[in-house]
């Protein structure tokens, strides 16, 4: 079901703000705002974010809503802007009157967010942002990725740890990444680790998102013959980088990190075999050892309606987050029997939550108590199948230990063939 | 009378601002007003250099973003007031604009338009890899509470653009009634013969192109207050380049008058659009929109008002 | 010795990547150069072909580059359209100036929504056998998915020249870029010569669309990160010139490159615009200009 | 012999490797009707554009009652009071004939106050014949009232050195013969002429002393019964 905010909606809203007001209408539903990118550069993910929503609004209703009254999801296209931000939500807030909030998708639309929610004191559960709260502590603030308590460090800290671990211990990393808030993040991190990993840097470069040809970055890499290669890209340069780093030749021990995009369907059946050996970071992928309760339903659910949504048919990296934090709003208000923006944040810091994504806990900074970023190698990748990918073994979990799946075939070139 | 009327309604419109804060409570419209206001500003802007004169700018987005990277730099290090933001920003895009005018428009008008795009990409590169101002992850900016008399930030910011706003128009109105705008024109309709005719043509070019600089950056100036967060992307987003030209080509490009029109409807409808297409759709009317006036309607909606009006005094 | 072969492979990507981006800058030597018909929305034209690469390589499995010359006489009739409609619109009556440029400003728009309408955002590829191999002669390594753009977009250079130089209608539109009024008064029609030369540059797009999605996964807005790279090689190659171009685009190639390889890829764009700064300031008519 | 208002002295002008303009010197003497001529593409306009401006010869030197103006952007000279008309109207379109007037006397005529400019627009198209379409736009003069707003827009940058280029081309001899008074009328108020011509009829009746390019070289100059009767002249316009 699709519910828009049309022009009726928002008058009678407006209608219902000025004669309604202290009195208490049973059918009036809760509404849930936010800001989603359905064009721009991140629709793909917003899209599929979207629908993952609307899944969850569905099945809460389905079970009488949330303390008995509907939920209802008023959106608007963020356009993958920042800029937008501000006109959304106070547009959310002040003339559609929406009782909760949450993010759209992304670092960037999160930004401008925080500090709105901060002006009214209200709770906000963020998408998929890196390091959002840390210049602004905001204690109602929660981060449904599963990054961890430190987020640029712990985002790439499994890739080091799995690295530390392998025999001969590698000893150089080349650190490389797209001119872009994401991996300008993820290098961050990846240095700190390096440090603390004791790797020395031998390669630490930039490259602007519109680079066509790769092989000069690769092979410049190359000659600094780094033990690891790690990567922070966007989509089209990490198709570039791993093209470039067959045509090249480059082997590592390790490859990969921080690629963007080998998450989905699109990249991995275009790239297929060349995707072996690479080690790179994931949020969910289809190992036993990860199969939570209600996951599978979702996802067949989900992959279902994919193709006439028009997003990635697999869904495992947003799709189930973008349900989760649906969820755990939804258990705080019920937990609390209340709307009340204090009582929804203490619930969220206090507690467990079970979702479909697993156990949830949240640390005092909003990011999850503790660091859950997966990292996975691509092993027997053939041809250029889709199903492949829905079957385990294909994406085995190295990191963290508690959900590992699978070893590392070291080095790289072993596992490339 | 014709030289106080443009003053009066600007007056008129401040107080109607002024007036505004105190009696709408509703904030979304300060946020809407301050975007419709901003492009009222980038669209007079443009259309000093480029219905005026008959330059095209491709990079409104490079001068905006400069305007914002500089009013970013003076809130980090200085904690610098919004109106100094404002001069500041104003003046390094002039500055800008007057260094990029003087490289290339001694030459044809297409070389200056390509000049200007690619002005834009290699300031984007500069800030990408400028780490004081967070490089390309941006730098998040906190909004100052509260600005008395104003109940909120927002109402001022809001404020502030309006003035801009009103500032712009009426140094448009200026130099479009004044013997620089004759100058101007006189070089979009011919160039050489303008020379000939005595017109500096060089020396008024600049100034167009610095005036129209100037409000770029005064337009970006106050937008880190505004968004709260300034990265790259977005404060260099084709949007500024699209809309700043779009909009006086809707408008009418000949009168002051015009990129206000084209501003206040193109971005209205767009603030609509956000809140109610929410699709691609959106960007694919700016650009048939766009299309059909220039083939359709050169003159703009003022040019055909003034056309109507005209049969009906015929 | 190791900094040797970096240096030769340098070189040998840079010309690699030249070769290409003169494929995708000929259109507008041609449109903007001899023409004088500021078509920014060529790239977005290139994107189009490797959409049509990518539709046809999906659905029934054609090599790219088969697309790519199948789509030639399609976009050749393209451009013959879209320059009758300008030469209606602006050309007729003296306004080309600013509202041409307008005019290609909106196409631009129209024909990437039109894209993200029908294929969204994802970043689309091609499957084709020779992507993903790559020779090696002596230390240098050539990447066969940078190889045959590089020589396909060196053959489009020469067909260009030759059609140019040695036909009947290249030499009238060489003619026509000199001065059409003379040509007037030959008795030939220029507007019918210029429709002509017009397709002809947007027929190069469909093959230059076609590297495109050869060489890297392709979404409808990529084509706005090549509107300055192909201007600055159209002016550095000396407006018109067809050689110019190709010794443009190895330039611009080879100089990216080498900032990539050397100082820090990070800036590669920004030094080849910078080139174009400081070509437009210092000298207007191009390297190879006359 | 009275002052030369007007000195070129070894002027050259290269485009490329083609040389435009070969060491051409010139005398224009104040108050003088001067006559150039020569085949098509002997160089006259790119002299015309040296002289006015609009080019910058690569040597030589022209100097303007008595001052250096090589390096004097355009409308500096326009403004020093060398004013000049296009072969091919150049008017400004979207302005009304009136308008058009006013540019030059607002920018370059040096003692028409400001508050006079239209006063004295009216005055000169008065004498040009064209004050009933003063309101008009240029896109709907006929060919001769073009001819006739490109001269008086000279007139009214209000120069001592008028540089009339082929004003009279693809009129009518009625049309010419309309003309040709006027000009002689400006000459009159001591505005010396240069009149650059394919109509010899005009050009011979107009000018008291007549230079002869050819191929980017002055090849003959003096009365022109003189021109007429030149042997070189003729193997200019005849060839061998």
């Amino acid at each position: 079901m699709r519910k828009r905010p049309t022009f009726v909606a928002v008058v009678s809203a407006v209608i219902i703000a000025l004669i309604g007001t202290g009195v208490a209408v049973p059918a009036e539903p809760i509404k849930l705002g936010f800001g989603m990118a359905l064009t721009g550069a991140l629709a793909g993910n917003g899209k599929a974010a979207l629908l993952s929503m609307q899944m969850w609004a569905e099945d809460v209703n389905k079970k009488g809503g949330l303390l008995g009254r509907r939920v209802e999801l008023v959106y608007y296209d963020d356009q993958t802007k920042p800029a937008t931000i501000p006109a959304i939500y106070t547009k959310l807030l002040d003339v559609d009157k929406v009782d909760l909030i949450v993010s759209g998708y992304g670092t960037n639309v999160i930004a401008p967010l925080i500090p709105l929610a901060m002006e009214r004191n209200l709770t906000v559960v963020g998408l998929f942002g890196m390091a959002n709260n840390e210049k602004f502590n905001y204690g109602r603030y929660f981060q449904i990725m599963p990054v961890g308590p430190n987020p640029p460090v712990d985002w790439s800290r499994g890739f080091f740890e799995v690295a530390s671990k392998q025999s001969p211990k590698p000893a150089t990393i080349a650190i490389v990444g797209a001119d872009a808030e994401y991996p300008h993040n993820a290098m961050a991190g990846a240095r700190k680790n390096a440090e603390q990993y004791g790797l020395k840097v031998v390669y630490d470069n930039k490259y602007p998102p519109s680079t066509v040809d790769f092989t000069p970055i690769v092979r410049a890499i190359k000659a600094t013959n780094p033990d690891v290669v790690y990567v922070a890209s966007y989509p089209p340069d990490t198709a570039g980088m791993i093209f470039a780093a067959h045509e090249v030749g480059l082997a590592p021990k390790m490859f990969g990190g921080g690629m963007v995009g080998l998450q989905f369907a699109a990249l991995q059946t275009k790239l297929g075999a060349k995707l072996n050996g690479v080690v790179n970071y994931e949020t969910w992928v289809p190992e036993p050892t990860l199969s939570f309760p209600g996951i599978n339903d979702f996802l067949k659910r989900y992959q279902a309606q994919a193709a006439k949504a028009g997003v990635d048919p697999l869904g495992y990296y947003i799709a189930p987050f973008a349900y989760a934090y649906a969820q755990v709003l939804g258990l705080a208000v019920e937990g609390t029997k209340s709307l009340d923006q204090k009582k929804i944040a203490d619930y969220l810091h206090g507690r467990e939550m079970d979702t479909i994504v697993g156990k949830v806990k949240f640390g005092p900074n909003g990011e999850w108590a503790k660091p859950r970023m997966l990292h996975v190698q691509f092993q027997n990748i053939e041809g250029n199948d889709l199903e492949q990918f829905k079957r385990p073994g294909k994406r085995v979990v190295l990191y963290p230990e508690e959900w590992k799946s699978g070893t590392l075939i070291y080095p790289y070139a072993k596992a490339r063939k | 009378m014709k030289k106080g009327l443009p003053l009066l309604i600007a007056v008129g419109v401040l107080l109607a601002a002024l007036v505004a804060t105190r009696l709408v409570g509703n904030r979304y419209l300060y946020f809407a007003g301050y975007v419709i206001f901003q492009y009222v500003v980038l669209a007079t802007a443009w259309n000093i250099l480029g219905g005026y004169t008959g330059y095209v700018n491709f990079g409104t987005a490079g001068f905006f973003a400069l305007g914002a990277y500089t009013a970013t730099v003076l809130i980090l290090a200085f904690k610098a007031p919004l109106p100094v933001q404002i001069v500041a920003g104003g003046l390094v895009s002039a500055v800008l604009g007057l260094g990029i005018g003087y490289l290339t428009l001694r030459l044809r008008g297409v070389f200056f338009s390509i000049a200007t795009l690619a002005l834009a990409l290699v300031l984007q590169t500069f800030v990408m890899n400028w780490e004081y101002v967070g490089g390309a992850k941006g730098v998040s900016i906190i909004r100052p509470a509260a600005f008395p008399p104003f109940a909120s930030y927002v109402e001022f910011l809001f404020f502030v653009m309006a003035a801009l706003a009103v500032v712009s128009a009426m140094a448009a109105w200026w130099i479009e009634n004044s013997w620089v705008g004759r100058g101007l024109a006189a070089i979009r309709d011919n160039e050489e013969a303008a020379e000939c005719m005595g017109v500096p043509t060089l020396r008024l070019k600049l100034l167009a192109t610095v005036v129209s600089g100037c409000f770029m950056g005064v337009a970006g100036a106050p937008f880190p207050y505004y968004v709260t967060l300034v990265e790259p992307v977005s404060a260099f987003s084709l949007d500024y380049a699209v809309n700043s030209l779009a909009m006086p080509m809707i408008g009418g490009t000949t009168t002051w008058i015009g990129p206000i029109v084209g501003a206040i409807l193109l971005s209205t409808a767009q603030q609509v659009a956000t809140v109610t297409i929410s699709s691609e759709l959106n960007l694919l009317i700016v650009g048939i929109v766009l299309v059909a006036f220039v083939l359709l309607a050169p003159q703009g909606i003022v040019g055909l008002v003034q056309r109507l009006a005209g049969r009906r005094r015929a | 010795m190791l900094s040797l072969d970096l240096l030769l492979n340098a070189i040998v990507a840079g010309i690699l990547l030249g070769g290409f981006y003169a494929a995708v800058s000929l259109g507008i030597s041609v449109a903007f150069g001899l023409l004088d018909i500021v078509n920014i929305a060529h790239p977005v034209f290139v994107v189009l072909g490797s959409y049509i690469a990518y539709a046809l390589n999906s659905a029934l499995g054609l090599d790219p580059l088969l697309t790519g010359l199948l789509g030639v006489p399609v976009f050749f009739a393209l451009g013959v359209v879209v320059y009758r409609l300008y030469y209606a619109s602006f050309e007729k009556t003296g306004e080309e100036s600013l509202r041409g440029l307008v005019f290609f400003f909106g196409l631009l728009f129209i024909i990437e929504v039109a894209l993200l309408l029908v294929y969204g955002v994802d970043y689309r590829m091609v499957e084709a056998a020779y992507i993903g191999d790559s020779l090696h002669i002596g230390s240098v390594g050539i990447a066969l998915r940078l190889l045959v753009p590089c020589l396909v977009g060196i053959g489009m250079t020469v067909a260009l020249y030759l059609v140019l130089s040695r036909t009947f209608w290249g030499r009238a539109i060489m003619a026509v870029s000199q001065d059409s009024q003379a040509l007037r008064l030959m008795g030939a029609n220029p507007v019918r010569i210029k429709t002509i030369a017009f397709g002809l540059s947007i027929a190069t797009a469909s093959l230059a669309g076609a590297l495109l999605i050869v060489i890297g996964p392709v979404e409808p807005s990529i084509g706005r990160e090549y509107i300055g790279r192909v201007f600055a090689i159209a002016v550095l190659g000396g407006m018109g010139s067809i050689g110019g171009t190709l010794a443009a685009g190895l330039i611009l190639g080879v100089v990216e490159t080498f900032t990539a390889t050397y100082y820090g890829p990070s800036w590669a764009l920004a030094v080849s615009f910078g080139i174009l700064l400081v070509v437009l300031a210092v000298r207007p008519a191009g390297l190879f200009g006359r | 012999m009275a002052a030369s208002l007007l000195e070129v002295r070894d002027v050259t002008k290269r485009f490329g490797g083609f040389r435009a303009l070969n060491g051409v010197s010139l005398d224009v003497r104040e108050g003088e009707r001067f006559g150039l001529i020569g085949p098509n593409g002997s160089g006259k306009t790119t002299l015309i554009n040296c002289i006015s401006g609009a080019l910058r010869n690569e040597s030589g030197r022209i100097s303007f009652r008595g001052c250096d103006v090589t390096r004097l952007p355009a409308h500096q000279r326009t403004r020093l009071g060398i004013a000049r008309s296009f072969q091919i109207p150049k008017p400004f379109t979207s302005m009304t004939v009136l308008e058009n007037l006013c540019i030059p006397l607002e920018y370059a005529a040096r003692d028409v106050a400001r508050a006079d400019v239209v006063d004295e627009a009216m005055a000169i198209l008065r004498r040009m014949s064209l004050e009933d379409k003063a309101s008009l736009l240029p896109g709907r003069l006929t060919q001769v009232d073009m001819r006739r707003l490109e001269l008086a827009r000279a007139m009214a940058a209000k120069p001592r050195l008028l540089i009339s280029d082929e004003a009279m081309a693809g009129l009518s001899s009625a049309e010419v013969d309309a003309l040709l008074p006027i000009l002689f009328a400006l000459n009159e108020q001591g505005i010396t002429i240069i009149m650059i011509e394919h109509i010899m009829r005009a050009v011979m009746r107009f000018s008291e002393r007549i230079a002869v390019l050819d191929a980017g070289e002055k090849i003959a100059e003096g009365p022109p019964d003189e021109i007429v009767k030149n042997k070189d002249v003729e193997r200019a316009y005849l060839g061998e």
